[in-house]
């Protein structure tokens, strides 16, 4: 598991790379997401395009990052879900918490 | 409806690590090859396996290294199963509250048993007199045909 | 000289067909990944590990698929003992041939017991009175450190 | 286990893939030989630079495979042996019944 961060017009990009699941890839995105907030961002847009799999604590960690993104006033959006991704935030309803973009011009307009 | 050139039985045990849980999804991704089953079906079933160790791990021996987590594999052609068994001391699965339920939606945990439900046809959780937690899963597989096709027979 | 942190151990059954080999050899490379030992001596352990199952497949079960073989693996910051049991009648190891004496230079097999020798430090036989053979197989790790290096700490 | 066969100046060469070892590798390089003899052929090279992994029965293989070709008044010889075939072809002592060569010039002319 390895994130990327870039920054487009003031939005914070992270990219997981491969699994996010218990034990590894779960805690990298939380400390990703902790080093955006610590570097003064406020509206992150995770691409998980690059994420060959994702369990119920990989969701837990996205749910998190939503969480504390927004009681901080920013923005957690997610960007291009693979398929297994989508159906998982169907299965979990998830689906409605998150604003999800397949355009990435789009998404970062967004904000 | 067994055919015995397909019968296979995997027994594999591991400690209580996380990392544990990738050596037991390696033995169910070996296992599901030889089924040629489509991706998709046997990702579906590798996430369960993975959630059902989690669970074993995380709550039923709470991370104790030295207590074992159990995993058995049997395929027959038409149908596998999965049964993960822990150490621990077993909770009330009709006490479990719905994650998708609004109140939940925003709670980082509590999506794992949704997801072996989901993934697989069946999951059924039994404790045992001794202590111990069993969840079985079952799936029956439509990808994989049970007896080879000419060509494969060729091959 | 156990480093709770390094210990590990894995248990694993399957059936007695020779794809099962395939099997054991995915489960001990994974676990010699998490060692870091080098390349030369992880292939020697998985060629004794190979070995061992081949025989106990081959002449311990007689390839009888309902037969299991049983794998366990043992690892501490030190050493790793491997140990395989079949189902089978036994054998007398005193009697095995020299595979490298001229006169049996030429036969096809009887290599199997040389390889574990000579790729482990040490294999001994046990036979259990209510039949079933095992083989231990121990071979002390030179290229994994017990501590992590100051680097690999900071990783 | 995949084996290639090409011809060089009358010599039959043998190409195996991967692995030469129990129920799939050994049975292939049985199959090979028993075709290139029934070819009409009776110098054979066997190119070991592609296998990854040889076991007991894979190294029973190439002496059954010797047998057969020298008893046929043929000769069969290896080339290009990786480091852990070398190690066990010295520790079964079956050097001693192998000719080796590192350059398939050589060992072509050889024959
Ligand atoms: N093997 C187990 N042993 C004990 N308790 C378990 C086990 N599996 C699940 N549970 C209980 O069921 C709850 C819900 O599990 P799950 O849906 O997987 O979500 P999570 O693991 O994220 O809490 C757990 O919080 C735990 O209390
Ligand atoms: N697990 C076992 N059960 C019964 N007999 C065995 C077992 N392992 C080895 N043997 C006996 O020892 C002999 C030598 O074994 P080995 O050196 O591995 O060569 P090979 O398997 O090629 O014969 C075998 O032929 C067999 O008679």
């Amino acid at each position: 598991m390895k994130i990327d961060a870039r920054h487009e017009k003031g939005v914070t990009i992270l990219e997981p790379r491969g699994k996010i699941t218990i034990g590894v890839g779960d805690v990298a995105l939380r400390n990703a997401v902790a080093e955006a907030l610590t570097a003064g961002a406020s509206d992150i847009l995770v691409n998980l395009e690059h994420v060959t799999t994702i369990d119920s604590s990989g969701i837990g960690e996205l749910v998190s990052a939503y969480t504390t993104v927004t009681n901080r006033g920013g923005k957690l959006k997610l960007e291009k879900i693979p398929p297994k991704v989508s159906d998982i935030l169907q299965i979990t309803q998830l689906i409605q918490v998150f604003e999800i973009y397949d355009d990435e011009k789009e998404a970062v307009d967004s904000f | 409806m067994q055919l015995a050139g397909e019968d296979s039985q995997v027994h594999l045990a591991v400690g209580s690590r996380f990392e544990d849980i990738e050596l037991v999804q390696i033995v169910i991704a070996e296992s599901l090859t030889r089924l040629r089953l489509d991706d998709d079906e046997s990702e579906d079933i590798a996430l369960a396996v993975r959630e059902a160790v989690a669970n074993a791990i995380k709550h039923g021996n709470r991370e104790n290294p030295d207590k074992r987590v159990e995993v058995e594999v049997r395929l027959d052609g038409v149908e596998i199963e999965i049964r993960v068994t822990d150490e621990g001391r077993g909770f009330n699965p009709a006490g479990i509250r719905d994650p998708r339920e609004t109140e939940n939606l925003l709670r980082p945990d509590g999506r794992g048993i949704l997801f072996m439900r989901e993934f697989m046809d069946d999951i059924d959780y039994t404790f045992l007199d001794e202590g111990g937690t069993v969840v079985t899963l079952r799936k029956r597989l439509v990808s994989c045909s049970s007896e080879p096709t000419k060509e494969e027979e060729v091959e």
